[in-house]
């Protein structure tokens, strides 16, 4: 494997910027691409070179594989797909192969192994990974199935072979319920999907999303990162995670990263990859599901073990060995990840993009920013609503829960709404601050309305200085005869063209 | 000189109305009488949308965007949305807030762009069904009828492209009556 | 002592909001002081609370003890001194004291103790500290004082008692040189201060200037944080520092620190602390004088310990026992600060100050930024030209290094100039990586004039895109008949108002 | 249409002229050809002074502030002072830039204000003898004469009192005969 002088990554945003600060760092030159939407994002600033993958401003499209490759072929870069588009795509990882281009990233056997849900599962039960037990395969006969529930153990969860969406479920928590909630589950499925076929799976009351993060050359090594606890999301949206897991022992985290790292080893996986697990009340954890690719959330495990991932990804893709073997690894403190989005979060999460009249990033210690925005930057309608992500680190949960409330508080955003009035919520709420939450947090432990509650019911201030503003404007209204601004322009346009004017007069 | 107004302010959410005595002192130093109560006021612009205001020596950092009368406030992460109205301005809404129903227009609540249309013009509605598709960010949000009716106009057409069925907050896109 | 509810920073700019925000995080309530001229510096919004202690925009001082402290006391705040104004003043401490007032700072036995160098020598030897071999008495007799530089060793230095800026000094590097540079430093000194009264002290060769950082408590308690290498200094101004020193070796670390905490403890110093040693060649190193007081550099030490000293101040001050043993305490890891000044390097290093057009701090992982300053800041004439510290941190020194340039190349600062072209510069310096470097540094290893040289010698990117803005601005001009804006007004302000305009317009 | 532009652009410290054959092609895209070489431009302006220029694939930050003519340019941390004219300006300089020797005006290089003066209108002065103190930021700065003379003017006043005495950079403070 050649050595890697140049890197292009296939993406956009804070995942774009965070890759090409790993190069700038190691002195790789950077090749950002861009879409006609694209044009004024940071990423295309932040690189060494930057090309345009579009025709026009209609297509918004990030996914032009043969462009892309053409574009890093004639540089001679390599790429990196970040997160999203083209990561765990396995037929655009042979595309580069074929184009003798490097990707950095796992092979395109791995990614297609682990894209199938199931045959993940089969690999990984193979590779001694505990998987959520029950019988992949459809019942045929209720008194086989009774004796399976049996050995798993109840509540049981039946599921349609060919569903989706809840129907054809049903939770059974004894024997007696199963045969009717069989002979339910698969009516429904068969009115639904045209097929009657279910199977059973155990049921896992209160369930944690645990993710271990692992690491693997090509020269059969292969260490684990430890794990994060990824239980806070909205609508199957991850939106704070941390490192390590409040919740599980230390007993379980020992058991689950060996078995992550043990079964990526076997099966000869090579890159970063993300081993998630459902984890129960119980600390009983199962296998749901591998990630071939740098994670969004990657940044806490980087901070607790020092690791920068995407550097060990670029050392891997040139053939070289992981500059760390796994004694090399501990955990170092608490680390805590916001994801900031452009949403209303008093307005059921709707999608506020816009025009960054005013952006300040939060400052001082224990501070990590991935922000794929600045002042003045209009975020386009077109992507992920995702613009930064805020990390904070401490030696102890506590203290990186302190240093986070303290950081949000320092992030000033003004002309779009986001989640950070969402976030602070969350980390004053009890459950959160116990460590002991699962993946029901957002709809049994937290309370929306209190978002539209406002902390400060006394209107004075607002009242006073809205009041003093109207004066000020009444003033400068009379003072002045204004002429009309075109319409069509947005405000951005117009400050830039007052600006050059007072230049031009300066 | 010192400059003085009355002004009549409203919050969102919040009853009743608040009078407000402002008086100039000096540049950026104001005394404020709120519903009979003074407050020293020492006012700054920062930047853009931010304002330092010291009142009665408490300090704050305030986020405020102004659209004709109406200020949208931000002190502390909490939002308000303040009306602050002269004398006259008062009198005239007061005239013209005798409640208009029948005919609503419905305007977009998020900028985005039109991906496609349910109903047309001359058809039957039911409140909260859906007329159009916007969509914002990757996600798409269903525009329905505020009430039982007819749909009498579209101001919008539907596109696959964004660049030709984009919408403002506050473009009108349908009337039903 | 009662608990601290509320904290009065008697400062302003970074260390301000530095404090602040330990402050925010420990749920204490912070009062922000300020002068006319700093009205719109951003610790006075971080602030829960702000007075401002001037008359009018003539008064630009922050030397106002008995206003500041009166406010303190009507509200019941702690006075935190920062650095510089009143810290290290006994008398301001004594005032505190007087009024009942709390101050977040060591006793003023001890401030005063430390103020005079020869007294604070004559305690640290007294309590095992090595300084500078030397008579500190005035030489009467040549033959005895010949003895005494024998007993010291070759090179020493001859000083007037009652010199300054190099008069009355000279350098002696052998016996034979002895009597001739005593008769001329004394005739030099007799002329120059009207007294002829001249002592010797040991030279040190190729000295290196570091420093202990310590804390202590009331309770007896005292540690040390390791060490911070300040050598790289400008007209004795430090601009580079890092943490741990690389020069030092770990015997000579374990010494000095040992030395240290034992000091201080043995005085019963409390609060936090620094021992400034100058260190030879042969590592021997010498006390030289004690800070009594949170230093600039304070951050460095933080990033490798993991202690926040503000809030250890804070603790002590309320009378409790400091959070830490010795024990606890080790380095993780290598930290570096750059200083950033409001000055043109290419220019002799002239003051620069003015409006802050764009500023833009760094992101991503490893950095620590205590800024203060932003966007639209009109940098006042009257302070410290020090806007803003920038940190960067990694397991190495190497990876510090690497990581403090793409960091500092992310910096974007317009409408004044700035000291980051002088750090890159310093970082790629072949002296500086090799982290065997003194206080002779920038004189001896550093070539100024490289600062001026251009990397880029090319012109056409700045040929192309001055002419393209100059096509952009004639076209501006021809299409638009504009009036004049006043000429009193700064560009921000202007820039204020048009904004104005378009929303009571929008 | 295509509208298009010859400049001569000088860069300070670097010799000669460059001639800059300047095509706007469409919005944000330009063609530039300078010195008889041709190069794709994209051109953005980000915010007040922050430029994002791709020339044949690379991208560029740029730090770009404009004083008439001259542009001060900042790429990849070097400084550049460009000086654009078109063909009628670069007449115009050429004429007048027959070099003034004997009176000598002398300007505040940096913003700060007057401490002390030391010369009374009238003395003579040495080269390098100091005339007046700027304070800028705690420091003193010595403001000498540039040559041999007599003081023959003093436009400013000083002041302990920093906002009695302020200059601006440019500013005259003096001129030496």
């Amino acid at each position: 494997m050649p050595e890697i002088k140049k890197v292009l990554v296939a993406n956009r945003g804070e995942i774009a910027i965070r890759i090409f600060r790993t190069c700038r760092k190691m002195g790789i030159k950077t090749v950002a691409i861009y879409t006609h939407a694209d044009r004024k994002a940071p990423h295309v600033r932040y690189a060494d070179e930057a090309y345009c993958i579009t025709d026009g401003p209609g297509d918004t499209s990030y996914l032009k594989k043969d462009r892309i490759i053409a574009i890093a072929k004639k540089l001679g870069a390599a790429i990196h797909p970040g997160y999203g588009f083209y990561a765990e795509n396995a037929d655009f990882r042979r595309s580069c192969d074929a184009e003798g281009v490097v990707f950095i990233g796992p092979s395109a056997e791995h990614i297609e192994m682990m894209g199938s849900k199931t045959g993940a599962r089969a690999v990984m039960t193979e590779a001694g990974v505990p998987t959520v037990p029950g019988t992949k395969n459809p019942i045929r006969d209720v008194e086989d199935a009774k004796k399976v529930a049996r050995e798993i153990g109840y509540p049981i969860m039946l599921k349609a072979v060919y569903g989706g969406g809840g129907k054809g479920m049903r939770l059974v928590h004894k024997e007696e319920d199963f045969e009717s909630s069989f002979r339910m589950a698969s009516s429904e499925a068969q009115n639904a999907f045209g097929n009657g076929d279910v199977y059973m799976e155990k049921f896992i009351i209160q369930p944690h999303h645990v993710e271990v993060q692992v690491l693997g050359d090509m020269h059969g090594n292969a260490i684990h990162l430890f794990d994060r606890e990824c239980s806070i999301q909205r609508r199957h949206q991850k939106v704070i995670e941390e490192a390590p897991s409040p919740f599980i022992s230390a007993e379980t985290r020992a058991k689950m990263c060996k078995v992550a790292a043990d079964a990526i080893k076997k099966i000869g996986y090579y890159s970063a990859g993300t081993l998630e697990f459902i984890v129960g009340a119980d600390q009983n954890f199962y296998f749901l599901e591998m990630n071939t690719r740098l994670q969004v959330e990657h940044p806490v495990t980087e901070m607790i073990t020092g690791v920068d991932i995407v550097r060990e990804m670029i050392f891997v893709a040139e053939g070289k060995p992981l500059n760390y073997k796994q004694e090399d690894i501990s955990i170092n403190g608490h680390a805590i990840e916001c994801r900031i989005y452009a949403e209303d979060p008093s307005n059921n999460f709707s999608p506020s993009p816009g025009l960054l009249t005013v952006y300040q990033t939060p400052e001082g210690p224990n501070v990590r920013v991935e922000s794929g925005a600045y002042q003045g930057y209009e975020i386009p309608l077109y992507y992920d609503p995702m613009i930064a992500k805020v990390c904070a680190n401490s030696k102890t949960r506590a203290g990186a829960i302190e240093n986070m409330k303290r950081i949000l508080s320092e992030y000033m955003i003004s002309g779009i709404k986001t989640s950070i009035p969402f976030h602070i919520a969350v980390l004053k709420n009890e459950t959160f601050l116990s460590g002991v939450y699962d993946t029901g947090f957002i709809d049994n432990k937290f309370d929306m309305e209190e978002l539209k509650r406002k902390q400060e019911q006394d209107v004075t201030v607002p009242v006073i200085v809205a009041s003093i503003k109207q004066l000020l404007s009444e003033k400068i209204s009379a003072s002045r005869a204004v002429t009309r601004p075109e319409v069509d322009e947005s405000d951005w346009k117009r400050f830039g063209k007052m600006i050059n004017f007072s230049k031009t007069l300066g | 000189m010192a400059v003085k107004r009355t002004y009549y302010a409203t919050v969102d959410g919040h009853d009743g109305e608040n009078i407000v005595n402002l008086t100039e002192n000096a540049h950026a130093n104001y005394t404020v009488n709120v519903n009979g109560k003074d407050y020293q006021v020492d006012f700054e612009q920062i930047n853009d949308t931010i304002f330092s205001v010291i009142i009665d020596g408490k300090s704050y950092a305030v986020d405020m965007t102004e659209k004709g009368d109406k200020f949208d406030v931000i002190v502390n992460g909490d939002h308000f949305n303040v009306e602050v109205l002269d004398e006259m301005k008062r009198l005239m809404k007061m005239r013209t807030s005798t409640t208009v129903e029948g005919r609503q227009v419905i305007e977009a609540q998020m900028p985005g762009y039109i991906w496609k249309i349910l109903k047309d013009v001359g058809d039957e509605v039911k409140a909260g069904e859906p007329i159009m598709i916007l969509v914002a960010m990757k996600m798409e949000n269903e525009i329905k009828s505020p009430k039982d009716g007819i749909l009498q106009e579209l101001f919008v057409k539907a596109s696959e492209n964004p660049q030709e069925s984009t919408v403002a907050i506050g473009d009108k896109l349908a009337v039903v009556e």
